[in-house]
Formats: structure tokens, C-alpha cells, sequence
């Protein structure tokens, strides 16, 4: 048990341990990290290529169709054939696009998704680096996205990018808000940064998801991770129907792969993190502790490509008012309901938080009554 | 083998100069929003420079709020200006020698005082918690956390009142 | 509804000009719109039609009366059965032909099959309009499918039916369509049931079509609107109650009608449309008499069109589309091809409300209305 | 209670996911080139010109009523003609093209001899666009067993009233090769 649940940290001691007959001692360091960072890298694109694969298995089965079944067996090799596509598919660069912004935006994008990789906590003891920062280190690589979307959309000198760039960034910042504000109240509680530390809080049941604050804060954190990462119902800067395809309308092949590799990866990435911050990360019983990491994850990522397959998109002030008048305050509260958990004896700490938290969703109801949409009953002319 | 006494000053001086560069070419590039994108990573070079030294609290926020939010601004900024692209706009003007001689006063002032320093270098980086900068913040400098807290507060109530003042 | 730029002296804000289409995903065809946006509000709005123009009216003056009928299916190549329909009210009001009973109820069965196989899919298309990743569309796929493998059956081809003639149909049903009709209407209430409930209530859905495109009932009748449009904006006018034509009157069925007029209503309205259609179809086949399916002198029509001169005289056929009213003029001077050949396409007229709904609204609600409109550019543009 | 219509919904997309899996139902997509939807009897596609015997036994009578009757006039005949220019109740020539046919049937429906159907063959794909689409005499011809076999129905009555025809008119009118 033990050894299957630390397979992948022996494999990398064993890893270190042949090199080391062999290289000098002072390259130890480097090859440890070395071998860490070439897992990531290799990691973070196959993780996006299967989700790509897996999202088109998955909502093809909402839809009553295989999704893929042609490449390989069930469609496997899919994701192989699309990579040599975009490969071999000529890359245009529109004739009056600022060129060096509209190369730079694909490549540089990449760059913070993998990043972020390196402080998810994969299993026990499977963390790249643990930043003391762990957190706040996500939180900042995943706002520094909206630049280079931006960067894209205006380098691509189309009405349509910019116009899905102007959008990216203000449904970026505004949701960035909520989703800091969300995540404090695990700070607040854990009381440090630290990925790692996150997780031994949460050992045996004590989830986080099962506490009051747990519930809203989980809720707000996946929300604004799916608004992050632009996936419906939150995808407006790329609303293939309204905008063509946002700020990625004038990109193709490889450049237009890395956007695709970029948000899947945060996808997944975000997906780690909420499972980490909120759901416990890889605690969990009889399974190795990786395999619950997996497990949560797929789960997460999972609903978001069930929302892909369920939702119409918002509009973009209805989505600025969801973000500015029903997350915020809620997270606001969010913190204060958390501290209030936490200094209250335990077991009336729970029913005291959670009938804060009604009243307080209550009042943010009361309060949007006039923009939460009513049902309608219709009249007949010529009644049989 | 002392390869570490090596790579960490050599990377360190490496990142410093690879900052100068882009901080140069943000001054000098005529495209501004090209200019905007080099400020950008040199922002990230600066927060590179936090992680170095072990201030990563610090690192992480400069990404956050420089990189993250103030950069956007920067850019929406620069999308309300006319003509941002049109390299016949001088980038230097009239001025040019009252500021250089301005500027080698300043470094006539400046590089005997660099020099004559002795720069006391702590092998043992102290990493500051951010725990420890909260407690900081809610003790020791609780007044003027708390002023920075009205301004910005009053800075909303007016970015509100501008915003909503056509109506 | 006029929309202003406001005086704010403090920023310079310019108006983006965008043009939406002719290749855009969501103009359904080769549609475009010319919008000037100011952020992502609409200032104004001009549609470009014409795309698609194919001559269809001066086409039909150069050949024979049945030549024209596989043309008229691809007016609005969704509903061919009622494009069939339409142009044969009117040339059998050219020349007076009666149809016999058995054609008359085919006719009905065949028209309200085609409302159920438009409304189904208009919906799924306005709500991937509205963002929903092809899934509400797959499900109207899924449905229409059956209903195109009776017409298949019936008619020959799916989409192109060509299958009514001047008094009567081509062939008469196959033998089992009665009972796989029946079934596909049994079990399409529990279709719309779940379709209602994948989107109807949810919140999304309502937050975006609700007070957007707002389309008054005196602007709707000023501007002749006709069909599920005019009906969401509160006006009670159905032409199969109006007119009665064919064997309408003999059938009990309701005429729903909206309130505000919006994209909300206009996606209700024909939801309710479709168990109306669904009762009608119910009545048709249980009454369906057994008959001759042509008239003689139709048939002499469609096995020799040469042979074919109505009379000299003019004729307005209009039937309850789908999509509206869809009227056929028709000028005979005596000969084998029709002197005037005039189609009023209800998409065409609907469409040109356009921009009066979309004023003030912002781009993803342009969008929606379009499609709430419902149009075919087969038909738009002829 | 808001929040419940969106649930609602992912109920029922989660519904057909599931059954995706054991109902055929919800899993409506036909494999294309190793499944076929099955033929209807009375699908038309391209028309093909049928014969009864032999090959050069045709029951076109080269009359033109459906060169003159297509609308969109995509069929070319050519009347043959013997050694001494008499012209003969047979095609030279009867070319369509498929690339202008749109497949509306009225050919079939206006020819007096019953010599025209319209086919099931719809896997005809061609790289070249105008002569390749331009099917001669002789890819068109199909014999009465193919013609019997796709549309069983049609062929009884056309054969019964072909029959009764021949019984009225002694000599076969419509086989000019006698």
C-alpha cells in the first residue's frame, strides 16, 4: 500500500539513486529538479490532450453521438492525429496584425499554465516546489493570463478579437476578486499558503466542503475558476456565436494549439487546486493518495465540461452583475462566516455558521430580486 | 566543487541584466504598446528577483497587482490613446540636454556614495512569512494600513461617482 | 426606441463598425449585418440581404406550373411540404380544382409534421445562438430525424419532398405511415417535456431572452409581421383560423399567444405551438379517410404539365407557415407557364423589423433576435 | 427557487449520457460507412434509364417529353437514326447531368413509357466536376431485375400495366430493335 501510494517518489529516489553512481554529487540537485520539471512538462500536454479527447468522448455522449471512435480504439489516437494537424497546418499571420504581439501572445501563455503545475500537490509528498506562497503563487500566474489574451486580441488587429479581448479582461478582473476572496477563508483557517499544509489540515473526513463556509466558499471558487478559464457559461471572449471565436479568431495551427493547450491545462490545473483547497486534495482512504487527487480532479473537470454540455452563455453585464453583486458580497461574508467558525466551540460552530450563511444568501437574494428572471404563463386565443 | 557559489550569483546577475534590457527597450521602443508588453516582463523579472531572494510573499503580489491588474490598466490605458502606432511620433524631445546634464549631476551625487558603501552581504537569507507581515501589518503599522484603506476606499467611491455622473 | 450616444465630455469613445456575416456562425446562411457598435452596444443596424438570391420568381415564368414545385421547396428548405402546400392553394384557386378528402388530410398531416420538424429545430438553433454548445440542437436533430425518415418514406427525399401536386399528392401513404406517424406523435410530447426542461426553466436562458428584443403589437401589425412573431407580441392571428383553409376548421386546436413581445415569448410561443400542432395531428390521423389522393384533373397535371393551363386570371394562395404567412400570387394568362410568379416569404418581411428590435441591445442580444426570428435565407433571399 | 431550472437541466443531459451507454435510444448516430440507415423503397436519388432483356433493348423511345419537362433541363437526348437517316424510336444520345440534376423526380413521373427512375445509388462521388458528373447511355442503363429489386412495389404495377399494354397492341411497340 505504502509503496504504491509513494510509487512515483520512490521512482524518483531510485531515479536519483542510479544517476548518482555515475554524476558527480554537486549535479544531484539539478537532476532532481530536472527530473520534476521534465514530469510537469510532459505532463501538462498530455493532460491537455486527452482532456481534449475526453471532452469530446464526454459531450458526444450528451448528445446522443460517439464522439470520436475513428483513430485508434475509442478514439484514442485522436488527440495524436489533431497534433500532427495542427503541426502541418499552415500558420497565417493576418497582413496588417502587429506581428511580434500576435507571436508572442500563444507562446508566452503557455508559460504560467505550466507553472502552476509546479505547486498542485499530485499526492503525498508529489509537490514540484513547496512554495511557502502555494496559493497566492497560483492565484498571481493565473491573473497574469488576461494579458497575454489581450495581447492576442489586439495584435490581431480583427474587430472580433478585440472585441473578445475587451472582454476577457474585464470578466477576468472582476471574477480575479471573488476567487482571491475566496480562498481566504482556507487560509484564514489553515493558516498558511502552503499547498502542502492545506491538504494535512484536511486529513481524515475534515474537508473543508464540510463546513458551512466550506459549501459557499467551494462554490464561489469553482464558479470564478470556471469564469477564469473561459469556459461556459462564462465563455464569452470566445462566444463562437456572437464573436466568431474571440480573441483567438486569427489564429492557426501550432499558435492556435497553445491557446487550446493553455486553457486546458488551467482547466485541469483549477480544477487541482479547488479539489486541493477545498475537497481535501489527495486525502482519502484505501486508495493511494495520488489516485484521489485524480479522482477529485476528473471529477471537477468533469462538471465544467458538463456545463459545457448543459449551458447557454450568460451576457457580458449579466455576467460583471453575477460577479460584483452575488460572488462578492458572498465571499466578503464568506470570510467573516469562517472566522466565526473558527473561534466558536465545535460542535455549535457549524449551526451557527450555517444559519449565518442563510440569512446572508437570503439577503444577496432579496437584494437581486428585481434581476432574478420570473416564469411566465401564457394565454390561448381560440379556446377548443 | 563550488559550482552554487557560481550559479547563484551568475544567475542572479543574469536575471538583473536581462531586467536592464527590457526595461531599456520599454523606454525606447516606439510601438507603446509594444513598450507595455517589454514593462510586463520586466515586472515579472522584478518578481523573479522577490523569489530570488526569498521574498515570496512579496514576488507573489507583485504578480498579482503589477502584473495582473495594474498591467491591464496600463493597456486600457493605452487603448483610448490616438495614433499609438504611428512611428512618426518622436519619442525624444527638445529637452534632451538639460536632462542629461540634470542626470550626470544626479550620478556625480550618487557614485561616490555607491562606492563608498560596503554592502553587507547575509549569506543566510531570512525568509519573511507571510504571517509574520500580517501581524506586522495589524500591530505595528496598523495606522497607516488603516489610512490606505480610507484612501482607496474614498478612490472607489469616486471612481463610482465619475463613472455614474452622466446619468 | 432610439438609442443616443451620451455627452461625456470627459472620455472620447469612438463607435466600432462591425460587419456581422456574410460568413459568420450564427447568421444562418449568408447573412449580414452591419453593425456600429458603441463597446458593445448596438447604434445602429443595417441588414444586407441577397446573398442568396437565386431568381426563384423569374425562374417559375419560364417554365411550366409543376416545374416550379421542386422549386418552392427550396425556398425555405426547412419546411418544403408547406412551401408544396402554399403554392398549391393558390394555383388551385387559379384553376379550381378540388381535392379529394384522402389529399386533404395528407396535406394537414404533412404541413403540421413540417411546423413540429421547424419549431424543433429553430429552437435548438437559437439556444446554440445562445451559447449551448450544439446540445439542445442535437436533441432537435435527434427528433426531426424521425419525422424526415416518414417524409423520406412517403415522398422520396427528406428535405426536398416535392411532394404535393395540384389537387392531391404525388403518391398516396405508404402503408405503415399511419402507425409510425402515430407513434412519433406519441411520443413527442415527452420529447418537449424534456427539452422544456433541459432549458426552459433554467435561469440562464431566461436572464438572456427575457426583455430583450422587444417587438411592440402595434409596430409587429404596422410593419406586417406575421406568424409565431406576431403571436409572441400579443396578437391573436392565425391564418389557419382566419381563413380556414383546407380542412383546418374541422380540427379543435388553440393559438397561443405571447405578452411582451420578447426573444423569451417568441421561444415560448412556438414551444406551445408544437402540442398544438401535436393535437392536430392526433385529430388528422385518427379521421383520415380512405380515397382517391388525386383529383383526375390534377393528375392529368402532374402526369402531363404541358397539358396544364389554368385558366386566365389571378390568384393569392396564403397558408399558416411555420415561419408566417407564406402567400403565393400567381397571374396565369391561359398558357403552360405562369404569366407573374410572386412569393410573399414570411422570413423576408419578418426580418425587416431587425433593426428596431436590436437598437440599444448589445451584440450577443442581436444575435438571439435574429434567430428568434427565425429565418431561412432560401427564403430571404430567393 | 432559483438555481433549480439550471439543476433541472444538467439532470437531464446527465440522463442522456447515461443512457447513451445502454439505450440505442440516446445514441441515435449511424456508422456511416459500415452501417447504411435502411433504403426506403421510394427514395430517389439520380435517374437511371431501364431496359428489359438486353442492354441495347431500351424502353426510351427517345420522345424528349422529359428533357423538355426537367426543370432545372439537365437531360440531353439525341434521336438515333438508321444507315438511310430514318429516324429511330431509340436514343443515340441521352446524357445527364448530375451536377445540374436536383433530383426532383418529375422525369419519372412524366415519362409515358416508364423507361426513367430515379435510383438508390447515392455513393457516386467523382474528382471532376463536369464530365465526370456527366453520365452517358450506357452508365445510366439498369435492367428491370435492379429496378425490381430496389423498389419491389412499383415494379408489380408497372410491369401489370406493361403487360396489359402489350396484350392491346400485339406487336411490342416499345422494342423498336424487332
Amino acid at each position: 500500500m505504502e509503496t504504491i501510494d509513494q510509487a512515483f517518489v520512490l521512482g524518483k529516489r531510485a531515479a536519483l539513486n542510479w544517476m548518482s553512481a555515475f554524476l558527480p554529487d554537486w549535479t544531484m540537485v539539478f537532476v532532481s529538479i530536472i527530473i520534476s520539471a521534465t514530469a510537469i512538462v510532459i505532463f501538462g500536454p498530455v493532460t491537455m490532450m486527452y482532456l481534449t479527447w475526453f471532452e469530446r468522448k464526454l459531450v458526444g455522449r450528451i448528445q446522443n453521438r460517439f464522439g470520436p471512435n475513428r483513430v485508434g480504439p475509442w478514439g484514442l489516437l485522436q488527440p495524436i492525429a489533431d497534433g500532427i494537424k495542427m503541426l502541418t497546418k499552415e500558420d497565417i499571420v493576418p497582413e496588417h496584425a502587429d506581428k511580434f504581439a500576435h507571436f508572442l501572445a500563444p507562446v508566452v501563455i503557455v508559460i504560467p499554465a505550466l507553472l502552476i503545475f509546479s505547486v498542485v500537490p499530485f499526492g503525498r509528498g508529489m509537490v514540484a516546489v513547496d512554495l511557502s506562497i502555494g496559493i497566492l503563487f497560483f492565484l498571481a500566474l493565473s491573473s497574469t493570463t488576461t494579458i497575454w489574451i489581450f495581447v492576442a486580441s489586439w495584435g490581431s488587429r480583427n474587430k472580433f478579437s478585440l472585441l473578445g479581448g475587451m472582454r476577457s479582461v474585464a470578466q477576468m478582473i472582476s471574477y480575479e476578486i471573488p476567487m482571491v476572496l475566496s480562498v481566504v477563508p482556507v487560509l484564514l483557517v489553515v493558516g498558511s499558503f502552503s499547498t502542502v499544509s492545506i491538504v494535512e489540515a484536511q486529513s481524515g473526513w475534515n474537508w473543508f466542503i464540510f463546513t458551512p463556509w466550506g459549501i459557499a466558499g467551494f462554490l464561489v471558487f469553482f464558479l470564478t475558476g470556471v469564469a477564469e478559464v473561459n469556459r461556459t457559461p462564462f465563455d464569452l471572449p470566445e462566444g463562437e456565436s456572437e464573436i466568431v471565436a474571440g480573441f483567438h479568431t486569427e489564429y492557426s495551427g501550432m499558435k492556435f494549439a497553445l491557446f487550446y493547450m493553455a486553457e486546458f491545462m488551467n482547466a485541469f490545473s483549477i480544477s487541482g487546486i479547488v479539489a486541493t483547497a477545498y475537497l481535501g486534495g489527495w486525502q482519502g482512504p484505501w486508495l493511494p493518495s495520488w489516485a484521489w487527487f485524480f479522482i477529485k480532479t476528473y471529477a471537477l473537470v468533469f462538471v465544467m465540461m458538463w456545463f459545457r454540455g448543459t449551458f447557454p452563455r450568460l451576457r457580458v453585464d449579466q455576467l460583471m452583475g453575477f460577479a460584483w453583486k452575488v460572488l462578492l458580497p458572498l465571499t466578503l461574508a464568506n470570510i467573516f462566516i469562517a472566522a466565526l467558525w473558527l473561534n466558536l466551540e465545535s460542535p455549535k460552530n457549524n449551526l451557527i455558521s450555517a444559519l449565518v450563511l442563510v440569512a446572508i444568501v437570503t439577503i444577496i437574494y432579496w437584494a437581486n430580486r428585481p434581476e432574478v428572471p420570473k416564469k411566465r404563463i401564457y394565454r390561448y386565443a381560440y379556446e377548443d | 566543487m563550488d559550482i552554487f557559489g557560481l550559479i547563484g550569483p551568475a544567475s542572479f546577475y543574469g536575471f538583473m541584466a536581462g531586467i536592464l534590457v527590457l526595461a531599456v527597450l520599454t523606454v525606447t521602443t516606439r510601438n507603446l504598446f509594444h513598450s507595455a508588453i517589454f514593462l510586463a516582463f520586466t515586472l515579472i523579472g522584478v518578481a523573479c528577483i522577490y523569489f530570488f531572494l526569498r521574498a515570496e510573499f512579496l514576488g507573489g503580489v507583485q504578480i498579482l497587482l503589477y502584473v495582473g491588474a495594474i498591467m491591464t490598466l496600463v493597456i486600457f490605458a493605452i487603448m483610448l490613446t490616438a495614433k499609438m502606432g504611428d512611428p512618426s511620433i518622436p519619442q525624444s524631445n527638445r529637452q534632451r540636454l538639460p536632462v542629461f546634464l540634470a542626470l550626470a549631476a544626479l550620478a556625480f551625487l550618487l557614485v561616490p556614495q555607491i562606492v563608498k558603501t560596503s554592502w553587507k552581504v547575509v549569506e543566510s537569507l531570512k525568509t519573511t512569512s507571510a504571517v509574520e507581515l500580517g501581524q506586522a501589518l495589524m500591530s505595528e503599522f496598523v495606522l497607516p494600513f488603516e489610512l490606505i484603506s480610507i484612501v482607496l476606499l474614498a478612490a472607489l467611491i469616486g471612481a463610482i461617482a465619475i463613472a455614474r455622473s452622466d446619468q | 426606441m432610439q438609442y443616443e450616444l451620451k455627452d461625456a465630455p470627459a472620455f472620447e469613445t469612438q463607435t466600432l463598425e462591425v460587419s456581422l456575416g456574410p460568413q459568420h456562425p450564427s447568421t444562418h446562411g449568408v447573412f449580414r449585418m452591419n453593425v456600429v457598435l458603441d463597446g458593445e452596444t448596438i447604434v445602429k443596424l443595417k441588414p444586407v440581404m441577397g446573398y442568396l438570391h437565386r431568381n426563384h420568381e423569374k425562374l417559375a415564368e419560364n417554365m411550366t406550373w409543376l416545374g416550379s414545385m421542386p422549386y418552392t421547396d427550396r425556398l425555405d428548405y426547412i419546411c418544403s411540404m408547406t412551401n408544396n402546400f402554399a403554392y398549391a392553394l393558390a394555383v388551385e384557386k387559379l384553376a379550381n380544382l378540388e381535392v379529394p378528402e384522402r389529399a386533404q388530410y395528407i396535406r394537414v398531416i404533412m404541413a403540421e409534421l413540417t411546423r413540429l420538424v421547424n419549431h424543433t429545430l429553430l429552437i435548438g438553433f437559437l439556444l446554440n445562438d445562445l451559447g449551448a454548445f450544439f446540445t439542445p440542437v442535437l436533441y432537435a436533430f435527434r427528433e426531426r430525424e424521425k419525422i424526415l425518415d416518414l417524409f423520406e418514406a412517403v415522398a422520396g427525399s427528406r428535405m426536398m419532398c416535392n411532394y404535393l401536386r395540384f389537387g392531391g399528392v404525388k403518391v398516396d401513404l405508404t402503408s405503415d405511415f399511419i402507425p409510425r406517424a402515430r407513434q412519433i406523435i406519441n411520443k413527442y410530447p415527452k420529447f418537449l417535456d424534456e427539452f422544456e426542461k433541459l432549458l426552459s426553466e433554467n435561469e440562464i436562458l431566461m436572464a438572456r431572452c427575457q426583455n430583450v428584443g422587444v417587438l411592440p403589437k402595434e409596430l409587429a401589425i404596422n410593419a406586417g409581421i406575421s406568424g409565431p412573431m406576431l403571436r409572441a407580441s400579443g396578437v391573436p392571428y392565425d391564418i389557419r383560423k382566419v381563413d380556414g383553409y383546407s380542412i383546418y376548421n374541422r380540427f379543435k386546436f388553440r393559438v397561443p399567444i405571447g405578452e411582451k413581445g420578447d426573444v423569451y415569448d417568441r421561444y415560448y410561443v412556438r414551444i406551445l405551438e408544437m402540442r398544438e400542432s401535436i393535437k392536430i395531428l392526433d385529430q388528422a390521423i385518427k379521421e383520415i379517410p380512405d380515397g382517391e389522393f388525386i383529383t383526375k384533373e390534377g393528375g392529368v397535371g402532374a402526369r402531363a404539365p404541358r397539358n396544364f393551363k389554368p385558366p386566365k386570371g389571378d390568384a393569392y394562395g396564403r397558408i399558416e407557415a411555420p415561419k408566417g404567412e407564406l402567400g403565393f400570387y400567381l397571374v396565369s394568362d391561359g398558357t403552360v407557364k405562369p404569366y407573374r410568379y410572386h412569393v410573399r416569404p414570411p422570413s423576408f418581411i419578418n426580418l425587416t423589423i431587425l433593426e428596431d428590435m436590436c437598437l440599444g441591445q448589445k451584440v450577443a442580444d442581436a444575435i438571439i433576435i435574429l434567430g428568434s426570428i427565425d429565418i431561412v435565407l432560401g427564403e430571404v433571399d430567393r | 427557487m432559483f438555481g433549480l431550472g439550471v439543476l433541472k437541466g444538467m439532470w437531464v443531459t446527465f440522463k442522456n449520457f447515461v443512457l447513451s451507454y445502454f439505450s440505442k435510444d440516446h445514441l441515435v448516430t449511424v456508422q456511416y460507412p459500415e452501417e447504411k440507415i435502411p433504403e426506403k423503397e421510394r427514395f430517389r436519388n439520380f435517374p437511371f434509364l431501364i431496359y428489359d432483356d438486353k442492354p441495347e433493348d431500351l424502353r426510351c423511345v427517345s420522345c424528349d417529353i422529359c428533357a423538355k419537362e426537367c426543370p432545372p433541363k439537365c437531360i440531353t437526348i439525341v434521336r438515333d437514326s438508321d444507315a438511310q437517316g430514318k429516324p429511330l424510336k431509340r436514343p443515340k444520345v441521352f446524357d445527364i447531368d448530375f451536377s445540374i440534376c436536383m433530383n426532383c423526380g418529375i422525369c419519372e413521373e412524366v415519362c409515358p413509357f416508364d423507361a426513367i427512375f430515379m435510383d438508390h445509388e447515392f455513393e457516386i462521388a467523382e474528382f471532376g466536376r463536369f464530365e465526370d458528373l456527366n453520365y452517358h447511355k450506357e452508365d445510366l442503363l439498369k435492367s428491370n431485375e435492379y429496378f425490381a429489386k430496389i423498389r419491389p412495389q412499383d415494379v408489380a404495377r408497372i410491369d401489370a400495366k406493361r403487360r396489359e399494354k402489350t396484350k392491346k397492341t400485339e406487336p411490342p411497340q416499345t422494342t423498336p430493335t424487332t
